[in-house]
């Protein structure tokens, strides 16, 4: 699966993009995986209220299930226009 | 329907004298453009805007099939850039064309609502002595608000 | 401020480039932009509009020095035509620059409700077989309730 | 006092301008004696609410008073824009 961070999430973990093998079932559950693996992952989702999250580039919900896709990315709230 | 993602300048001259060309059966047509502007203290020095590419074309294009399907427009345009923009530059604009007024302007306010805080741009501010990322803010999350069924 | 009755055409183009051009404390800046509709028969061969010279320039500064008064604005413009107008061609446009874009958006239809109904204009139809003023409206005079306080 | 007509009203009277000397203390009653002259100021004038008039270029009311003024101006709602 790849993972894709974009702005502020991108610069506490240090690379925009990586792939992830996982069982987790849930984007929580993935989140979980990748806060337990290092301190630099802890820093960018301390308050996942403050995250948002794309499935396959469609926004979605942090209790959204995995299964089928292909592609996450984790942001801060989107500051277009 | 015209949406462009884009690092290139536009001239918001050409773009607003094309869209309201084509637009013939038209009365009333909108344009609303941001303009990157100085910080406080006039120290900017560029506004570095990241998006998600993947997601973003399509993310513009749903916004703008919303807003064509929820207001009898005629046509609307939509281009959004990216990375560094000086003080003064275009960031982007939107453009909106209808029989009547009142949709040409409703249609591009929702667009501006729904760019602002659904679009996967974000911005940072790098001036000379310090580099910031713009936070969201809750006027613009509750603005959605109003478009809400 | 920038207000002109004129018979000749305007460039919107250019009109709404040096307008933003000229606002670099603002981000963001609204056009509206209005253009004779074809009637449905197809049949419109101009639209005659009329105006009270002595009348027109105070009423549109006068608006417009309301609408700067009112939102915090850096900017405002607005050219309105008179004489023989073909379908396609534009009758007039507003502009309006502002620090936040609920101001710039809300400036720019409240000068185009006191357009509508309070600036000395009148449309007349001529078609190849008829020829008609056009009626005010009744939502047009209503959608000045909303900016009454 | 300068009188002027704009739209369907100077095409009823058949006119967009005329000096009328008159001693009328309001705009109704300048209409009044406008009206008492010809058939086609009464076609003009035959639903004022149907009207608008500007003393010295601002919009007023059929009530105020004439005192002062020096050009009034009677015509259809307006249509801008």
């Amino acid at each position: 699966m790849d993972v894709l961070y974009f702005a502020w999430v991108r610069e506490r973990i240090g690379l925009p993009r990586e792939v992830v093998n996982t069982n987790a079932r849930t984007v929580k559950e993935l989140v979980s995986e990748l806060v337990a693996r290092e301190e630099r992952y802890e820093a960018a989702f301390a308050d996942i209220s403050a995250l948002r999250v794309a499935l396959d580039q469609e926004l979605s919900s942090f209790d959204a299930p995995l299964k089928g896709v292909r592609e996450v990315a984790f942001f801060p709230p989107m500051t277009g226009g | 329907m015209d949406v462009r993602v884009q690092e290139s300048a536009f001239d918001l001259g050409v773009e607003t004298s094309e869209f309201a060309a084509k637009t013939s059966a038209s009365g009333a047509v909108v344009t609303f453009t941001g303009i990157v502007r100085n910080n406080a203290a006039g120290t900017l020095e560029h506004m570095q805007i990241e998006h998600y590419p993947a997601m973003t074309q399509k993310a513009l294009e749903a916004i703008s099939n919303e807003a064509l399907t929820r207001w009898q427009l005629e046509d609307a345009k939509v281009i959004h850039r990216f990375g560094a923009l000086k003080p003064g530059e275009m960031i982007m604009m939107v453009a909106t064309a209808a029989p009547h007024r009142k949709d040409a302007f409703e249609a591009a306010e929702f667009l501006m609502d729904y760019l602002k805080s659904r679009a996967p741009f974000w911005k940072k501010e790098v001036s000379s002595d310090d580099a910031s990322w713009v936070a969201a803010k809750e006027e613009d999350e509750a603005a959605l608000g109003r478009w809400q069924e």
